[in-house]
């Protein structure tokens, strides 16, 4: 038998144990997008949503809208989600101070609201209790039977909707699209440009360790004045306080370090 | 049945082409602009004079003639045709407008040599004949109406023809406007006419009223709508403001307009509808109380007016009081109205034109005050004014005296104690115009001269003088043919249907001969007062006294009638455009731009619930879900 | 257990991504509490499906999921493109509707 | 059959080439828009000679189904009334053009786009009274507003935005009451007829109860009385008047604004019979109130805007027209008709040589002329003459119209036309109080040098004077046209005797 199939218009002990170890979860899950303070953690919190959705389509008899579920929404659009907040700043958190007068209370009010009416309308609804289940329809398969009427009933449908996805692609490549204020530069200009700004060296960058007594990475070149130039180091070196000092390398001083 | 004639319309297009031609002519017409319009004129003329001929030719019962032109309005059974219809009555009106009218043209010729527009003015002359026939030929109201406004529009532009004086523009538009207030009563006479009649042609509304189609009551209506138009045209009281400051327009005008014939118009409204006053006693009454107070009216002011063609316009109202007052008297009052109108006609011609010469010798001076002794330097005018006065206070056998003393005859026999007011009445009216006259003819011709400096009086042109001449002869003899058994009287019949060819017959009050008797009387009365005040020795100050009675200042106001119709209309008339135009502007559309910026006001509003963050949207649509929902909700318990 | 505790779950799901959506600024946030309404609402869909014994409703999941994909290209597009002018990801920020 | 579409064709594709041309050539533009709109009025009236006088339906009819789910109808016919306006809108067209030659010069658009403009109004005013069907009528109805928005507000003067928005809502406003009442009209045919129809002849057929007869018929009546205008819905028209370009103000007073009595004919009187009864009386009241108030107000303006003056006397005029309309009588509905194409000319003439004046002395103010005929005789004439028509003065013709209309109104509202009677005297004020400031006196400093008309002003203004002149004499050749329509509308009612004088 299978274990999605419906009996006295009840589910089987298996799924119901599934419902109420994940609806719980997704629900918990969903009320934290609201209240963590970064997008990040958002953006995780809906991709278990979303997870628990794709595995309630397939205990609903949904298994193609399952794997879609997790290949498009958890795969594709969640990673698209990721992208942006990269773009637009990993770490940038969001305030939840709320700034306009009266919002939050009318939000929750009217949230609590368009629930509660959603909820009790439902349970009044008379929904064809004689629950059918979709053994029937899914006798050769639940992605043969979506395809069959996709492509009959659904094909105009179907069409439209491919306009709609290729339109969407090209909207979002035009919005993307940055306008070019001014004329590509050539090289020939931009070379002439480089040496006109003296404050970056023509020749390039001096590699680390250049004129000093060690080449490794940390080290700085000198400067003919024998000091040392940092622009010649990493600055991510910089940042992590690794930078090691020249003079530690000179010739004088290294006698003294011998001696020592 | 009557008879048709071919040649009626040449009576109106003849002038109508000719004032058609030297309106719409380059300035080359100038040099002969004066002639063509006289030679139209003469043409209708002498049409007029064929037609006449050819009239008298026929049984009198046949006299009338018509021409069907075309069909005018034809809307349901609503039916005018553009007929003409020549009858006696018409014909007499045809002379005189194109005799008078040809004469008028002809001094013209010399009076507006000096006027770089003369040939608008014969333009005008000549659309002012054309139409002044169009009045007295169409055979229906409406045609008449067409003419009726016509001559108003002639007038309008012929008082107004120097109308870059503002005085003169002013005085065009008050006429025209008074005039309109009387055409209100003719198309209001013309919907009665149609609606109790379904006919608006003279014929159509006699045999209406003869078969007894119309209520009483509606033929005074009628009767007072008609009346109402004749008062506006003929500048009767109470509108009679306008005539006086007409005589803006050069002389000729004022002589064959204002005097010979437009102003007559409304006699011959009155007497051509003479089948509805018949029967109508309270409009006809009407008649003759307006034609009463008129006569009066008239009279009072033209005794205290110092210019003199305003003098002879007041006459001239004076007198058409008294045709207006003889039509109401029914039946036997018509034709002396018409003879009268006719004998006004040429005199009044005469002496407008007259006055019209004196102006000419005095550099456009109108004040009788500053004339004086001009009879030794205009002897041709000083005769032929002087006949037109003794025609005009109705010294025997001058044309006045008949057409007038039958006047004051019939107000006598009126009956009761309205023939004794109306006699009285028309009595005083004429002591009071041989006073008035007599001080023109004193001031302006007897006396010193006091004269402006630079005054070089002299006589007119044989141009001028041979018109006044021929209008001169007209007044001495035309009541004296006119009257020679009752000639005009039988003539006439047959349009009036009145059959008092023996008037001598009825009882009268008094025996005619006592009538004339106390008419001349009345008459040296007048006279001799003006020799008393005006006549020889008496100094006459150049500029007229102010310490004169309230009543002579009241008269030299022309009685307050401007006063009165400033208060009575044209003030309560600015208040109410004024405050029309408050309202428009404010109530109206303020209320539609009262909407306008409530809906920017609310829109402000509004627009606070717009903060601009997205969430605050966001939360908008969750309420509307939770309406939603709730909505659902609670249609499903 | 009753099919109908998948719906209430999705219901649950559904407005806790609603609240999110009211509560979050940052735009990624709100973006990702956008997709979980709508993968609750998948889950009705799939629900459904079972319950009536047809196949339209997973297909409709299935095309939510294409929408779902465009939006969040184009969205993140325009999130970039905000962000790279802004120089910020949250959403009151852009705030140019106001008048 | 379908010479009405190809007429109301051709100017549309007579402004689609202009809009082709260069811009640089203005000259060119003119001239194609002059030659395209005379070959429109001359084919008009060639279509007209095809007329039958007899008949009382409509003529020259079309009908291609065109939405067929609604049952709407693309037909076009033309009775005498409807006849008789398109050839008023075709003949006034090639006058203003030329007789604005110069007017779009040095405005925000191009001259081109002005004529290209004004000869799709010219197919939008043959398509709103040639329309059959109710549904076209109102897309004509309202897509006319779209280039009178243009022609105001890119081309006009002073607060030409403020006055293009205003006339626009107005007339989107009463657009929108019709609107809802098509709508019910359709609802009920449906209901009563099987299936939906906009055709007029149809719907005829529809009875209503009384309260669904009234609604719909105020939703047109007031979108007619907005377009009309009547008191109290005129405020936009003195405001459009003074900011549109006068050729524009000839076109809008002169024919647009007959859409707003043509369709109280055609569609209040027709379709609602009895509420127009019902309503009659108000309408007459309206119309005394408005031939008074567009009176007074005239007057007052004659201390102002010419422009304005002239658009307050046409708020006159067209009470007269309601009064005729809403008289039921045949001398009153003939009347209206004729009064429409009166007035279309002799507004035409009013505006055109205000707007020369105008154009001279760079002023609209009455105050600022004065003593014009000395200086431009013809000019002064040519208003004096337009002015006298404006008037009614006999002879000319709106006499005959404005006298029918009374007339009609007499026989079954005596005293209403005893009231309307008195409004003769107020325009005799509204006109020579004008006319003696700016014609006569002396001449006001500032117009000692104005030109008198040329050549190409007095070849547009000569037609309208003349037909001014000529229908005064002869108006039967109209009404002949308009008679048996008219009669027929009348007799519809059924209202009792419809003429005076059956005693």
């Amino acid at each position: 038998m299978n274990l999605a199939s419906i009996v006295n218009n009840q589910t089987q002990t298996p799924e119901a144990v599934l419902f109420f170890i994940l609806a719980p979860v997704m629900v918990l899950s969903a009320l934290g997008m609201l209240v963590v303070k970064k997008a990040v953690h958002s953006a995780l919190l809906l991709a278990v949503v979303m997870i628990g959705l794709a595995i309630f389509y397939i205990a609903n008899e949904a298994p193609f809208l399952g794997i879609v579920q997790i290949v498009v929404y958890t795969g594709a659009v969640m990673m698209l989600f990721l992208f942006i907040l990269m773009l637009v700043g990993v770490d940038s958190s969001d305030s939840l101070e709320e700034t306009i007068k009266g919002q939050r209370i009318s939000a929750v009010l009217g949230s609590v609201g368009v629930g509660f009416l959603l909820i009790s309308l439902l349970s009044r609804a008379e929904l064809g209790r004689a629950y059918a289940g979709l053994e029937l329809v899914n006798g050769e398969g639940n992605v043969q039977a979506i395809a069959k009427t996709l492509f009959t009933r659904y094909v105009w449908a179907f069409e439209v909707i491919s306009a709609l996805l290729i339109t969407a692609a090209l909207g979002a490549m035009v919005l993307a699209h940055r306008e070019r204020l001014l004329p590509r530069k050539s090289q020939r200009e931009l070379a002439a440009e480089r040496v006109r700004q003296s404050a970056i060296p023509v020749a390039g960058l001096p590699g680390p360790g250049t004129y000093a007594l060690h080449n490794a990475v940390d080290i700085p070149a000198l400067l003919p004045d024998g000091s040392p130039a940092d622009s010649s180091v990493s600055k991510t070196i910089a940042a992590r306080g690794e930078l090691a000092n020249p003079n530690t390398f000179r010739m004088n001083e290294k006698n003294e370090a011998g001696e020592e | 049945m009557n008879g048709t004639s071919q040649m009626l319309v040449y009576l109106i297009a003849i002038p109508l082409f000719s004032a058609t031609v030297l309106l719409l002519g380059s300035r080359a017409l100038d040099k002969v602009g004066h002639i063509i319009g006289t030679l139209a004129s003469t043409a209708a003329f002498v049409v007029g004079l064929l037609e006449f001929f050819a009239m008298l030719g026929r049984a009198p019962e046949n006299r009338a003639v018509t021409q069907p032109l075309f069909t005018w309005i034809e809307v349901g059974n609503f039916n005018v045709g553009a007929t003409l219809l020549l009858d006696q009555l018409s014909i007499c009106f045809v002379l005189l407008i194109t005799g008078v009218g040809t004469l008028i043209h002809i001094y013209s010729i010399a009076y507006m040599s000096h006027d770089k527009d003369r040939r608008r003015f014969f333009a005008f002359l000549n659309l002012f004949i054309a139409a002044m026939l169009l009045l007295v030929l169409g055979d229906s109201y409406l045609s008449l109406y067409v003419g009726w406004e016509g001559v108003g529009l002639a007038s309008y532009l012929l008082i107004g023809f120097w109308n870059q004086k503002p005085a003169y523009a002013t005085a065009a538009k008050k006429a025209f406007v008074a005039n309109r207030v009387g055409d209100v009563g003719l198309s209001l006479a013309v919907m009665i006419a149609f609606v109790q009649f379904g006919s608006v042609s003279f014929s159509g509304v006699a045999e209406g009223v003869e078969a007894g189609k119309a209520s009483s009551l509606a033929l005074n209506c009628l009767g007072a709508a008609l009346l109402l138009a004749a008062v506006g045209k003929s500048a009767q009281f109470p509108l009679q403001a306008w005539l006086g400051d007409a005589m803006a327009g050069p002389t000729p005008v004022s002589a064959l307009i204002h005097a010979a014939t437009m102003v007559t118009a409304g006699v011959y409204l009155i007497s051509r509808s003479h089948f509805v006053f018949d029967v109508a006693s309270v409009a006809q009454l009407l008649v003759v109380i307006v034609g009463a107070i008129t006569l009066l009216f008239g009279a009072i002011i033209g005794m205290a007016k110092d210019d003199i063609k305003k003098a002879l316009a007041a006459s001239t109202m004076s007198q058409i009081g008294y045709m207006i007052l003889a039509t109401g008297l029914g039946p036997v009052g018509y034709a002396f109205a018409m003879m009268h109108l006719l004998t006004h006609g040429f005199f009044k011609a005469g002496m407008f034109l007259g006055a019209g010469s004196v102006m000419h010798g005095m550099n456009d001076e109108v004040d009788m005050r500053k004339y004086g002794a001009l009879r030794k330097y205009m002897p041709v005018t000083f005769i032929t004014f002087g006949l037109g006065y003794l025609a005009i206070i109705g010294v025997p056998p001058f044309a006045g005296f008949y057409s007038k003393d039958k006047i004051i005859e019939i107000a006598l026999d009126a009956g009761g104690a309205k023939g004794i007011i109306l006699g009285s009445i028309t009595l005083l009216g004429a002591a009071i115009t041989a006073f008035y006259m007599s001080r023109v003819m004193l001031m302006t011709f007897f006396g010193s001269k006091r004269w402006e400096a630079d005054a070089h009086p002299h006589e007119s042109p044989a141009l001028m003088t041979i018109p006044m001449v021929i209008l001169a002869i007209g007044s001495i003899s035309a009541g004296f043919i006119f009257n020679l058994g009752d000639r005009f009287i039988n003539f006439l019949n047959p349009v009036f249907h009145s059959d008092h060819s023996g008037h001598g017959e009825k009882e009268h009050l008094l025996p005619p001969i006592v009538v004339s008797a106390l008419a001349l009387t009345a008459v040296a009365i007048g006279v001799s007062i003006a020799i008393a005040k005006y006549g020889r020795g008496k100094s006459i100050p150049a500029v007229a006294p102010a310490d004169v009675s309230v009543w002579t200042k009241v008269a030299r106001r022309d009685l307050l009638q401007d006063d009165l119709n400033e208060a009575l209309f044209m003030r309560p008339g600015q208040e109410l455009t004024k405050a029309l135009a408050i309202v428009d502007e404010k109530v109206i559309d303020g209320a539609v731009r009262g909407v306008g910026s409530l809906t920017l006001d609310v829109a402000s509003g509004v627009r606070r619930t717009q903060t601009g963050f997205v969430r605050s949207y966001a939360l908008w649509v969750i309420v509307g879900a939770v309406g939603i929902l709730a909505t659902i909700a609670v249609m499903s318990l | 257990m009753s099919l109908d505790n998948y719906l209430y779950l999705s219901a649950l799901l559904f407005t806790i991504g609603a609240a999110g959506v009211l509560i979050r600024r940052n735009a990624i946030v709100v973006f990702m509490c956008i997709e979980l309404m709508l993968n609750a609402s998948n889950l009705a869909f799939v629900t459904f499906a079972r319950m009536n014994g047809s196949i339209d409703g997973q297909l409709f999941a299935f095309f939510t999921m294409v929408v779902a994909a465009c939006e969040v290209v184009v969205g993140l597009a325009i999130i970039v493109t905000i962000y790279r002018s802004r120089r910020s990801a949250s959403v009151d920020d852009a705030r140019l509707l106001k008048l | 059959m379908n010479s009405l579409t190809i007429l109301g064709a051709l100017p549309l594709l007579g402004s689609a080439a202009l809009f082709l041309l260069p811009r640089a050539n203005e000259l060119l533009a003119k001239r194609v828009a002059l030659g395209v709109s005379t070959v429109v009025a001359v084919a008009g009236l060639a279509i007209a000679m095809n007329f039958d006088r007899s008949v009382t339906g409509f003529q020259l009819v079309e009908k291609y189904s065109w939405i067929p789910a609604f049952g709407i109808n693309f037909g076009l016919g033309v009775d005498g009334m409807a006849l008789l306006l398109i050839l008023l809108a075709l003949i006034l067209t090639p006058i203003v053009i030329l007789a604005c030659w110069n007017e779009a010069e040095g405005s925000r658009w191009s001259v081109k786009t002005f004529f290209a403009l004004l000869l799709i109004l010219e197919t939008m005013m043959i398509g709103v009274f040639a329309a059959t069907d109710i549904f076209l009528f109102y897309l004509f109805f309202e897509a006319m507003l779209i280039p009178v928005y243009f022609l105001i507000g890119g081309y006009g003067s002073g607060e030409r935005a403020a006055a293009a928005v205003k006339f626009l809502l107005y007339s989107l406003f009463g657009g929108l009451l019709m609107l809802a009442s098509i709508i019910g009209l359709y609802v009920v045919s449906r209901d009563q007829l099987g299936a939906p129809t906009f055709d007029v002849t149809e719907l005829q057929k529809l009875s209503l109860n009384n309260q669904t007869e009234a609604f719909l018929f105020l939703g047109f009546f007031i979108a007619f009385a907005i377009k009309a205008p009547l008191w109290p819905f005129h405020t936009w028209l003195p405001d459009a008047a003074k900011a549109a370009t006068p050729g524009t103000s000839v076109l809008l007073l002169g024919v647009l604004d007959k859409v707003g009595t043509y369709g109280m004919i055609r569609f209040c009187l027709t379709l609602f019979p009895d509420a127009s009864k019902q309503f009659g009386p108000t309408i007459i009241v309206l119309s005394l109130i408005s031939i008074f108030y567009g009176a007074f107000l005239a007057i007052w303006q004659s201390n102002g805007d010419i422009k304005r003056l002239i658009s307050y006397t046409s708020i006159s005029h067209f009470g007269f027209i309601t009064l005729g309309i809403f008289a039921f009588t045949a001398q009153g509905q003939s009347g209206s008709i004729l009064y429409m194409v009166n007035h279309g000319f002799s507004t035409a003439a009013l505006f055109l040589i205000a707007g020369w004046m105008i154009a001279r002395r760079n002023s609209s103010k009455v105050q600022d002329f004065g003593g014009l005929q000395r200086v431009t005789p013809v000019l002064a004439w040519t208003f004096f003459i337009a002015g006298l028509s404006s008037l009614a003065l006999p002879g000319l013709s709106s006499f005959v119209s404005e006298f029918l209309v009374l007339v009609g109104t007499f026989v079954r509202y005596p005293l209403a036309a005893v009231i309307g009677t008195l409004g003769i005297i107020l325009a005799a004020l509204y006109i020579l109080i004008p006319v003696q400031r700016s014609l006569h006196g002396p001449v006001a400093p500032g117009n000692e040098n104005l030109k008198d008309l040329n050549l190409r002003e007095k070849i547009a203004i000569a037609p309208v004077i003349a037909l001014i002149i000529f229908f005064g004499f002869f108006p039967q050749i109209l009404l002949n046209v308009i008679n048996p329509g008219a009669q027929a509308s009348i007799s519809a009612l059924n209202i009792g005797p419809s003429t005076g004088g059956d005693k």
